[in-house]
């Protein structure tokens, strides 16, 4: 017999630390780091609910959650890349100018 | 004992302490015959002098490792600096668990198989092998990084893009194995290429063979792929700053993944512990003898591998960088990717096992390849044609 | 500077769809390492074989000759030392306690370890003092231990004068005589 | 679930945001010393509350005490290390935890290839670009955060309400327990069908639009991102003046 509350209490945990590592950051690629940690979490969690209820389901739904991840990643840096070269940081605090 | 040992726990246990004794002397002897191959190719003699034949050579290259002044150069970033070697050698040790090296065996001659001769038989070995070979860049780049030395940077820089290139070409020659073998299990896969009707997959798929083949020196930062450690260019490459120890982990890390990659090839392509037509080389023979007999086979060509690794090496000259990335890119990944493309066409129409079937879209596809290089004259050389005109006349002149 | 009719561009070569391969060409080369492993190797194993040397103009190790009566032969005149490009001579010269010089070499040191083995001293030296012998295996465990000085060059000269003889001994005509056959040196009046 | 053990997990959590919140970097005086006391005690707490109240259950197994105690761990030190390079590693250490907690769910396919994708390609990436983009010394925006007390606190919220409501649900409601339809696995397994298959089975009859719109998107993010990068962008020639430190975050007025 298997419990699953402490895979989704693992998961949430990971998922409030990606949390506040993406809110209190300001290095652009730890930023984006946080949100791949979220998305572990999430992964852990869509994986034991499936297991709960006896299927796969939950694996399909992490494996395209995985190729979110790369596209998100592959974009993301490209951006982060681009950003840099214009300013020369990845201080987040320096693409700010949008605030209204 | 035996008793025991009918156990696959304590078997496998048995298994893992031999494979790394065995393993830890297969490298140190693999750097003696890398360099006798070299000094045979170079018309000289070798390492001769310590033991008879200098067989004891790889005890006094441990022991100068071993006590040599072991340097952590300042301004290095330590923790890192140190895992660096420590990963490069850990990742290339564990690949093995999954190696299938003699089948099944049946160990007091009941007639019922007791054990796998297998470190760990997890349904997914094969992708083991290349999540494993995944993590092994980890130790270049983490090293490059470390020594705070711009050339190792470089170093690290260009292995990183490197192995992301030649890691999808890779995995598309193993798909079409694993399409034609419809399995991951290493040993099925070894098993799906003897008896009746079946070959080993060399015939089948030579091209993707040679993709994998290809794909394994650029792995494992072998020339003419060693860009990462291209003395000529950046001194020492990743490992400039290390010494010592560190370097010899490095060092015996290389060839402990050089013998992973050709065991790997082996299962894949190769047949694994099989030959066909000898006896006591089939799946029915189960005997501790016929055990033994498949693992010399597994080692024998293993080590046939590794000869072509060195010969290989003392033959080509390096690939200059933008070729290496043209080569993958342009070159290995359509092929590789036609190829597992044509191989889901075999399983669809049943003929994944047939000879004049899959020999025959390899051969179509070498022609197609032949055809298409030589409508697309793109320029052998580096020469960036996009760049801004530069004069031709010196500065002075033009003042 | 280069110029522009120094500049020759080189067209590409065009290769054709198998050299693109680049595989034969590798073949190619595997078959030509894989015929040289089955060659004959020519090394020598160094300290118990050793090649054949030409005695005569290999420039070893230094030697001060020593004329007939077995004093040394120079005369501390520092055109080796002059002529040396690597400043490796170290000459101290006196009074000469001899009548057929006037003067001597109370101190001649050489650093083996800063000598480039040229030969200019050979050349230099006006009464054929120093010579290079075919002796090359000089070892030391200390950088002292390699500066050579009179007496050192002197032992050499003792071992290695059965194996190349003084070229040129007549060094009896050099008081003034006028009997000077043989000697090469540019240097010849002093 | 009773009352006083969910108050316990509160207090754990809340030491382990504190843990957090200390070491996050901060500017002054370091409180790394801290903030690692109060995290190796956060976990050590939590991990002797789950063990009590999950002993004897497969939930007590050792194995997923280790990779949890480790993913949280190198989570943590991802969000807080002040080198971009670190972060990345622990977050490998942070993936090889998770890859045998998949494993013991039976997911092996997905576990090795988190791995493959993860570790080995995502990864290599971002240290890739933190290579590019780092050289030399460590700027202050690393040494910084953002609003560290008020992200770690809703950190902590969302982590009590999520465990409260765990803890608040009767047993038999079926979340908190044991694998309800575990029969359903174990059938899986009786049939002699390993995880892969029955993944990719899945994948390519139930799924398989899915699988084409995730390739599709694949291919789209792949064509954007070298259209991205294709082009030059100039640099901006003034680069905006770094902020003065310790006046960043709230202090600083945009306008």
């Amino acid at each position: 017999m298997n419990d699953i509350a402490p895979y989704i209490i693992l998961s949430a945990l990971l998922f409030a630390i990606g949390m506040v590592g993406f809110l209190s950051r300001r290095n652009l690629i730890v930023i984006f780091l946080s949100t791949e940690i979220m998305f572990q979490g999430v992964v852990l969690n869509l994986v034991a609910m499936g297991r709960m209820h006896g299927h796969v389901n939950g694996q399909i739904f992490a494996l395209f959650l995985l190729s979110i991840a790369a596209v998100e990643a592959g974009l993301a840096l490209g951006l982060v890349v681009l950003l840099y070269r214009r300013k020369g940081t990845l201080d987040a605090e320096h693409w700010s100018s949008m605030w209204g | 004992m035996v008793e025991l040992l009918k156990d696959q726990f304590w078997f496998s246990a048995l298994m893992t302490v031999g494979i790394v004794v065995a393993l830890l002397t297969a490298q140190a002897y693999s750097i003696y015959f890398e360099r006798k191959i070299s000094a045979w190719i170079q018309d000289r003699i070798g390492p001769n002098r310590v033991g008879p034949l200098g067989l004891l050579q790889p005890l006094a290259d441990g022991g100068k490792f071993l006590l040599k002044e072991d340097i952590i150069p300042a301004n290095v970033d330590k923790p890192l600096f140190l895992l660096a070697p420590m990963i490069a050698f850990g990742v290339a040790m564990i690949g093995f668990a999954v190696l299938p090296w003699g089948g099944n065996v049946d160990l007091d001659a009941d007639g019922a198989v007791d054990v796998a001769a297998q470190v760990a038989d997890p349904g997914i070995g094969l992708l083991y092998i290349l999540g494993i070979g995944s993590l092994s860049v980890y130790g270049v780049v983490l090293g490059g990084w470390a020594n705070n030395n711009k050339y190792a940077f470089f170093a690290a820089m260009r292995s990183t893009a490197q192995m992301l290139s030649y890691e999808i070409p890779m995995g598309m020659a193993i798909v079409v194995v694993v399409i034609t073998a419809g399995t991951l299990r290493l040993e099925d896969i070894v098993l799906s290429q003897i008896g009746d009707g079946h070959v080993w997959n060399i015939v089948l798929h030579p091209f993707a063979f040679f993709i994998l083949l290809v794909t394994l020196f650029a792995e494992t930062n072998r020339t003419p792929f060693d860009l990462a450690e291209a003395e000529q260019e950046l001194v020492g490459g990743y490992h400039t700053e290390y010494g010592a120890l560190k370097f010899g982990m490095f060092f015996l890390g290389e060839y402990a993944h050089m013998i992973t990659g050709s065991g790997f090839i082996v299962v894949l392509f190769l047949g694994g512990w099989h030959l066909p037509g000898v006896p006591g080389l089939q799946p029915g023979d189960v005997s501790v003898g016929a055990m033994l007999l498949k693992i010399t086979v597994m080692a024998g060509k293993i080590a046939a591998f590794m000869f072509l690794f060195m010969w290989v090496r003392w033959t080509l000259p390096r690939f200059r960088f933008d070729q290496l990335m043209r080569l993958s890119w342009q070159g290995l990944l359509p092929i590789s990717m036609a190829l597992a493309g044509y191989a889901t066409v075999l399983v669809y129409l049943g003929k994944s096992t047939s000879i004049p079937w899959a020999l025959g879209g390899n051969i179509v596809l070498l022609a197609l390849t032949l055809v298409i290089s030589q409508l697309r004259q793109t320029p052998v050389t580096g020469r960036q044609t996009n760049m801004p005109a530069i004069s031709l006349t010196s500065p002075a002149k033009a003042r | 500077m280069i110029d522009d009719q120094d500049i020759i561009i080189v067209d590409e070569p065009e290769l054709t769809a198998t050299e693109r391969l680049y595989l034969p060409q590798i073949i190619d080369g595997m078959r030509t390492t894989l015929r040289h492993m089955f060659k004959k190797t020519i090394t020598l194993q160094y300290p118990e074989q050793k090649r054949e040397q030409r005695i005569e103009n290999y420039r070893g190790v230094h030697r001060l000759n020593r004329d007939e009566e077995g004093r040394v032969a120079c005369v501390a005149c520092f055109m080796c030392q002059t002529a040396c490009p690597a400043h490796c001579i170290h000459i101290v010269g006196t009074e000469s306690p001899w009548d057929d010089r006037e003067k001597y070499p109370l101190q001649f040191d050489i650093d083996e370890l800063r000598c480039i083995y040229c030969g200019m001293c050979e050349e230099a030296c006006p009464v054929d003092a120093i010579e290079l012998t075919p002796e090359y295996d000089l070892v030391g465990r200390t950088r002292d231990e390699m500066i050579l000085d009179k007496e050192k060059l002197l032992e050499v000269f003792d071992r290695t004068v059965a194996l190349k003889p003084r070229k040129n001994p007549k060094i009896s005509g050099y008081a003034g005589t006028g009997d000077r056959d043989g000697c090469q040196s540019a240097g010849g009046g002093q | 679930m009773n009352t006083e053990w969910s108050f316990m997990v509160y207090a754990t959590f809340a030491l382990g945001a504190a843990a957090v919140y200390f070491l996050l970097p901060h500017t002054g005086r370091s409180t790394k010393t801290a903030g690692h006391v109060l995290g190796v005690a956060a976990l050590a707490a939590t991990m002797v509350l789950c063990a009590s109240k999950f002993l004897g259950t497969e939930g007590a197994n050792i194995f997923f005490y280790l990779s949890a105690v480790v993913a949280v761990g190198s989570a943590v030190k991802v969000i807080t290390h002040e080198k971009p390079v670190y972060s990345a590693l622990y977050f490998v250490l942070t993936v090889l935890a998770i890859t045998p907690l998949l494993i013991l769910q039976e997911a092996e396919f997905l576990a090795v290839a988190l791995v493959i994708i993860y570790a080995g390609a995502i990864l290599v990436t971002y240290v890739f670009v933190i290579m590019l983009s780092q050289q030399g010394g460590q700027p202050m925006h690393d040494r910084q955060s953002r609003e560290p007390f008020l992200a770690v606190f809703g950190g902590f919220v969302t982590m009590a309400a999520i465990a409260g409501q765990m803890a608040a649900l009767p047993e038999e409601k079926g979340i908190v327990g044991d694998f309800a339809v575990a029969a359903a696995t174990t059938a899986i397994n009786d049939r002699g069908v390993d995880n892969t298959s029955l993944v990719g089975t899945a994948m390519m009859t139930e799924y398989v639009v899915a699988f084409e719109v995730a390739g599709v998107l694949l291919l789209i993010a792949m064509v954007g991102a070298i259209a991205m990068s294709k082009k030059r962008v100039p640099a901006e020639t003034a680069l905006t003046p770094m902020p003065v430190p310790g006046k960043v975050g709230r202090e600083v007025e945009p306008f």
